[in-house]
């Protein structure tokens, strides 16, 4: 029999196997358990020993040390630091020495560190406020009917949450502006007569608000991380809208795990009625 | 194998002039002059080398502007690349560095040391064609010919004839004048570019080749084989092409010399320096001061709130109170802050006397959870009522944790649950349990694909910084005080920077971000 | 000895690298380099280690005659088959039609495929019994995932195949959802991850933070 | 018990089947359609479609089997386009399986009668330079030297023996590069050390559970292009099929896989709305004081 065959339909019982434990636990499924977890471990020992121990370091150091015995300095014996190093990891296997494993361990946490300290900083603060600095408005000569559709969506959006937050602000219950209730109805109706203003223009013509929505996330989400100040008044609104900002972040992740996880399930149905079973082409 | 390879030569030099032999009767000098100027292009303008700045002193900048045939012709133009040349100032032949695809202003030279002074030159080189690579057999080779005759009417045309460039599997052997891969290829076709000659006709190439394995003969239009010394390598011809000819690239001034620098400050990323500096101190600052025993404040967490909340509704209702504090081991600062909240909790249920179950998948998790209940029970004044099995270790098993402890939920049916640390996939299947037998949920997090299930599934959740914030309150370690603070001034720098920036951006006044950029 | 050297070495490892940053001068570029190689090869034996521990863990399991200990035998062969044809097969061990890369295909694919495709499953259900707009806050999530959800896959072109063919309304509410809102939100969170990973890191290079090490 | 709770209180194996059945009927059936292109997709092909012949191209695969449905039609695809295109093709991996799976890819694009492989030779027009343990560090060595990183290829050939590998010194030297990624490490490493430390241009392809994660780098133009999830695999063989002037087959899994796709948010989102219903229906429980 063809090993392709074969090895069809060893993959399609572990994939049952697997997908049995759906029903209840069962031995069928510790059995393909058992042997991915088996399997895996076996496949990152093969794979690390020549891709990483072979070729990385034995076909550096061993030259290097011929080339000792020879008589000559060769810069790759620094490699035997990192052979001995390796090794003090390993002997973690032995309780009694394995506190020693703690020095390669700290070349490691020591060497992540330094280097996190750096890229996070670097990509993740300095570039993400450099990128959120833009202008908060711009007029767009022109753009498409789809974008425009996403951007008078966006519009209505932003003021929709720019007066929910104004009304917040003024009336919310942890408000601070101590003023008369006709005085803040006041501010609140010619917001909102701008806001309908506003949107109404932004149908007749596309401004682009994205610079704005993306500054007032990332705005109101920093401040809703932000310990030292009691989250009241305008920090309490701000922190609001920060939550919502944050809300739909989590709902957008949310729906792409859902896609992600449905995706690969359709892997694996295709493989067992594509590959397998042959009912489809 | 020798003598059998001659024949094969032989055979197919016989097939190759019995194809070529009647076009070559007519070629014209006219035309070929005439091809060659229609292939002609204009060397790239303004070639200029400068030192890569910011850097340890092993890399040169080369800039030039495209040649003005570089994107003429429809979608590629005439060039094909820039072929870059190098020689160390004072020395006469240049020596062949590498390419550049057309459309490309900027090259590097990476191979350049810090002590010798550098010059360069650069040359435009014109497109040829690409055919199908066909095997090392004679009769495929003939109706390779004549297909390729077929395809390229102008091969009696070109003086160059058309190259047949040679693989063998042992890539030490290799020439591909297409790439330029090879270190014969390399020579050749920069000792003629140095010299200023064209390879005019079989001669050249045979000059070229001198010093590699050329043993072929040479026919008038089929110009020439390569042979690899190994004998048994199965070959293969991989590209028949136009060869246009050396003589064809057009070459830029000389520039240069130049020699590398080696910075001390990387320029570019002094505003990387300043930051990290004035975020470090602060930090630094608050951490001090902390441990002197100053206040720091923190505002009220609500989700701390919410967890006496929970107890007091367990303990009404006289059920038990499970805590999850994650999949991962001790090392994981987000199960460290998890056990710190632990240990809250189990304060209030000592407090409330309500019963608390710690089922964990690490056995570190299980030593440090264990002290941390113990202690709390005896800082509320009940260790009588402290049992190590309230802290049980299940197993490390990401899906087998998950599996056991929702037997033990629908089991037990606990009136509170509680998930703080780091956690995976198995998220789902707790709190989707949990979940169904009415429990209350509060979860703290800092796995972002994680925290959408758990603020869809359960009643709270803290949100990342706030599982942190929420262990630092709790804990009252100046390490973890000091270092929220300062990550807090931090933020408000950025805050108002970038508040300022959006404003002057927006009206166009400055170029704010730029100080942002690297 | 066991905490300072630890200790020594974990602050000039890390001090190196954020030199290297800002120095591009000989020698920080050489003892970068030095340490970037040796720390991948102390990765790889750390991987290892994780290989040996399951090793040794199931052989403990066996001799013991712990419960289920017939599958920690299964892992142990499976171990040793994946581990010894790979190894018997030389550098070219992956290459295809060797022994290592049938068992790869055949049965390391399937399995691990499957393992993580069973999600798909337990998403399914707890979208039907536990993701619930029970708050404000919920109930946008669910909106948003909602929207997100629809607008990725084919909603637009079955549903409302009837409007003008570049009329993608729920691809484009998805599209800016992602691009703009979601963009805010992950920024604001990745901001906070790394001032927080700023002070982690340099309280770890300072020796202020030491957990890592454990106790003893 | 009334309706709805005993609707809620179902066995949750029906449901189970009910999501195996939901998926793989769709299996049976073939739709053609033409996807919006997402602005992130149309980067991605942009970037690409710029690049002039020969150059070079690094793809780093930073993934296993568990997530190839999802990158694997990805990775085909521009695969394909990259070898009609005739990039020079730098494969390596910071997942172990990573190399595999590129070599799977390139078996899919030379499976396409249009793209010959006889055309390709290893070592010239492209090199699977294999996988690499470090992590981030492998990257960040990279930066200095390739060839420090890696010695020998894939099948154990020395670098240097690679005539396509012989004019790569580091990033410089490097047109293009993309990286299918998975997880940690993937995506942010190669943003981080790649593009911020040594100014490649970066385009991505993720899993849909990561992707979110990297938009903020798509703002910010430190990835020039994003493909996530099943809906970026169809999109990108939806752009790649309708710009391309070859007859390469660009609409393949990612594409077909999309109905399947459809059906399981529906159900999803049916399952959602009906577990909402159920909810509301029966009325709250009890909830804390705190809880807003």
């Amino acid at each position: 029999m063809d090993s392709n065959i074969v090895g069809v339909w060893i993959a399609a019982f572990l994939t049952l196997g697997i997908m049995s434990f759906l029903y209840k636990d069962n031995p069928w499924y510790k059995f393909s358990e058992a042997i991915f977890v088996g399997l895996s471990a076996g496949y990152w020992f093969a794979s690390l020993f020549w891709q990483s121990l072979h070729a990385k370091f034995w076909t550096n150091w061993s030259p290097a040390v011929q080339s000792l015995f020879q008589g000559q300095f060769d810069y790759n014996l620094l490699y035997t630091g990192a052979g001995i190093l390796g090794l003090m990891m390993l002997l973690r296997l032995v309780p009694p020495i394995g506190w020693i494993s703690r020095w390669p361990l700290s070349v490691v946490v020591g060497g992540t560190a330094g280097l996190y300290l750096i890229n996070y900083l670097v990509s993740n603060a300095i570039r993400q406020i450099g990128s959120t600095i833009q202008p908060a408005v711009t007029f767009p000569e022109s753009i498409g009917w789809v974008q425009s559709g996403g951007v008078i969506i966006g519009n209505v959006l932003v003021f929709a949450v720019l007066l929910v937050s104004l009304g917040f602000i003024l009336f919310g219950r942890s408000s601070t502006i101590d003023l008369p209730t006709p005085t803040k109805l006041f501010f609140f109706l010619i917001a909102l007569v701008a806001c309908g203003l506003g949107t109404f223009y932004s149908l007749s013509m596309p401004l682009n608000l994205t610079g704005l929505i993306i500054f007032m996330g990332v705005f109101c989400g920093l401040i809703y991380f932000f310990f030292s100040k009691e989250h009241t008044g305008f920090f309490g609104g701000a922190a609001t809208v920060g939550t919502w900002f944050l809300m739909v972040t989590f709902g957008a992740s949310f729906g792409y795990t859902v896609m992600s996880r449905m995706s690969l399930l359709i892997g694996r149905i295709d493989f067992l009625l594509v590959e397998w079973l042959k009912v489809v082409k | 194998m020798l003598r059998k390879r001659i024949l094969i030569i032989l055979l197919l030099c016989l097939f190759a002039s019995a194809n070529f032999l009647p076009a070559q009767e007519s070629p014209s000098a006219n035309i070929n002059t005439e091809f060659l100027e229609r292939f002609k292009v204009k060397p790239p303008t303004d070639f200029e080398v400068r030192d890569t700045p910011n850097d340890n002193g092993s890399s040169l900048t080369l800039n030039w502007r495209l040649s003005p045939d570089d994107n003429l012709w429809g979608k590629r133009g005439l060039v094909e690349k820039y072929v870059i040349g190098r020689r160390l100032a004072g020395e006469e032949k240049f020596e062949f560095i590498s390419t550049a695809t057309n459309q490309s202003r900027i090259a590097f030279d990476n191979s350049v040391n810090n002590k010798d002074r550098y010059e360069y030159q650069l040359a435009a080189y014109p497109f040829k064609y690409i055919f199908r690579p066909i095997p090392w057999n004679s009769i495929m080779m003939v109706k390779q010919m004549e297909r390729f005759k077929a395809l390229a009417p102008w091969i009696s045309l070109n003086p160059h004839g058309v190259v047949l460039s040679m693989l063998s599997q042992n890539y030490s052997y290799y020439v591909d004048l297409d790439g330029f891969r090879s270190d014969l290829a390399r020579k050749s076709v920069w000792e003629n570019f140095s010299a200023g000659t064209e390879l005019s006709g079989p001669e050249g190439i045979t000059a070229a080749f001198a010093a590699g394995q050329v043993v072929s003969p040479f026919l008038p239009f089929f110009s020439f084989f390569v042979q690899s010394s190994l004998t048994s390598d199965p070959y293969q011809l991989v590209t028949i092409g136009r060869y246009l000819g050396d003589g064809l690239m057009a070459k830029t001034e000389v520039a240069g010399p130049v020699k590398t620098k080696k910075s001390w400050l990387h320029l570019g990323r002094i505003n990387v320096l300043i930051i990290a500096v004035v975020l470090s101190f602060f930090i630094l600052y608050f951490i001090r001061q902390a441990r002197k025993g100053k206040e720091l404040f923190i505002r009220k967490i609500a989700g701390l709130d919410a967890v006496e909340d929970a107890v007091g509704r367990a303990t009404e209702m006289g059920k038990e109170i499970f805590f999850i504090p994650g999949t991962q081991d001790m090392q994981n600062i987000q199960t460290i802050a998890g056990v710190t909240i632990l240990g809250r909790v189990a304060r209030l249920t000592a407090e409330m006397d309500t019963k608390l179950e710690v089922p964990v998948s690490r056995s570190l998790v299980m030593v440090t959870a264990r002290e941390i209940v113990q202690e709390a029970y005896a800082n509320a004044g009940r260790p009588e009522a402290y049992d190590e099995n309230m802290v049980h270790y299940l197993t490390d098993d990401q899906f087998g944790y998950a599996a056991a402890i929702d037997g033990k939920m629908v089991r037990q049916r606990p009136a509170t649950i509680f998930y703080m640390g780091a956690f995976y996939a198995e998220s789902l299947i707790l709190a989707e349990t949990g979940n169904s037998i009415d429990a209350i949920q509060i979860a703290g997090t800092a796995m972002p694909a994680q925290l959408p299930f758990f603020v869809a599934a359960c009643d709270y959740t803290l949100i990342g910084e706030e599982l942190f914030a929420a262990s630092a309150y709790l804990s009252k370690e100046p390490k973890l005080l000091g270092s929220l603070k300062g990550q807090d001034i931090g933020k408000a720098l950025l805050l108002i920077a970038l508040a300022v920036g959006v404003v002057v951006q927006t009206f166009g006044w400055y170029d704010f971000a730029s100080l942002f950029r690297l | 000895m066991r905490r300072e050297i630890p200790l020594i070495i974990t602050a000039t490892v890390g001090i190196a690298y954020i030199i290297q940053y800002f120095i591009p001068h000989t020698p920080f570029d050489k003892v970068e380099a030095l340490f970037s190689d040796w720390l991948s090869i102390i990765a790889a034996c750390a991987i290892w280690l994780g290989a040996l521990n399951l090793l040794k863990l199931s052989f403990l399991s066996v001799s013991k005659r712990k419960k289920d200990w017939f599958f920690s035998l299964v892992i142990i062969i499976s171990w040793l088959t994946m581990a010894l044809v790979g190894i018997s097969e030389g550098p070219g061990f992956q290459e295809p039609g060797t022994k290592f890369d049938w068992l790869y295909t055949n049965i390391y694919t399937p399995l691990s495929a499957t393992m993580f495709a069973m999600l798909a499953f337990y998403v399914a259900s707890a979208s039907y019994r536990a993701f619930r707009a029970r708050n404000f806050q919920a109930t946008l999530l669910l909106v948003a995932a909602f929207l997100v959800l629809s607008g990725r896959v084919l909603f637009d072109e079955l549903i409302f195949g009837f409007l003008p063919a570049d009329w993608k309304i729920l691809s484009t509410i998805s599209d800016f959802i992602m691009q703009v809102l979601n963009t805010a939100g992950q920024r604001a969170i990745l901001i906070g991850i790394a001032l927080g990973t700023v002070s982690t890191s340099l309280r770890i290079i300072l020796g202020i933070e030491r957990s890592y090490l454990g106790s003893d | 018990m009334n309706f709805w709770k005993a609707l809620l209180a179902i066995d949750r194996r029906w449901i189970f089947l009910f999501v195996f059945l939901a998926l793989a009927v769709p299996m049976f059936l073939n739709v053609d359609f033409e996807l919006s292109i997402s602005r992130e997709v149309q980067g991605l092909y942009d970037a690409l479609d710029k690049l002039q012949p020969n150059s070079k191209v690094l793809m780093s695969f930073d993934y296993d089997p568990p997530s190839a449905p999802e990158l694997q039609p990805m990775a085909d695809a521009i695969m394909k386009y990259c070898l009609k295109k005739r990039l020079r093709i730098i494969i390596m991996g910071l997942w172990p399986q990573g190399p595999i799976q590129a070599n799977m890819a390139l078996a899919r694009a030379f499976a396409d009668k249009n793209i010959d492989q006889s055309e390709y030779v290893y070592g010239i027009h492209y090199v699977n330079l294999g996988y690499q343990a470090g992590n981030e560090f492998v990257i960040q060595r990279m930066g200095s030297s390739f060839y420090d990183m890696f010695k020998n290829d894939y099948a154990g050939n020395r670098y240097e023996e690679l005539p396509l590998m012989r004019g790569i010194k580091n990033f410089n030297d490097i047109d293009f590069s993309i990286n299918f990624s998975a997880g940690y490490p993937g995506t942010v490493e190669w943003v981080q050390i790649a593009v911020d430390r040594f100014h490649v241009r970066l385009g991505a392809g993720n899993t849909a559970v990561q992707a979110p994660q990297v938009y903020p780098y798509y703002n910010s133009g430190q990835v020039v292009g994003l493909a996530g999830g099943m809906r970026g695999a169809a999109e990108l063989e939806g752009i790649f099929a309708y710009n391309a002037e070859t007859d390469v087959v660009y609409k393949d899994r990612g594409t077909k896989y999309m109905l399947s796709q459809t059906i399981a948010h529906a159900v999803v989102m049916f399952f959602i709305v009906v577990g909402n219903i159920a909810y509301f229906v029966i009325g709250r429980k009890d909830k804390l004081k705190t809880s807003k």
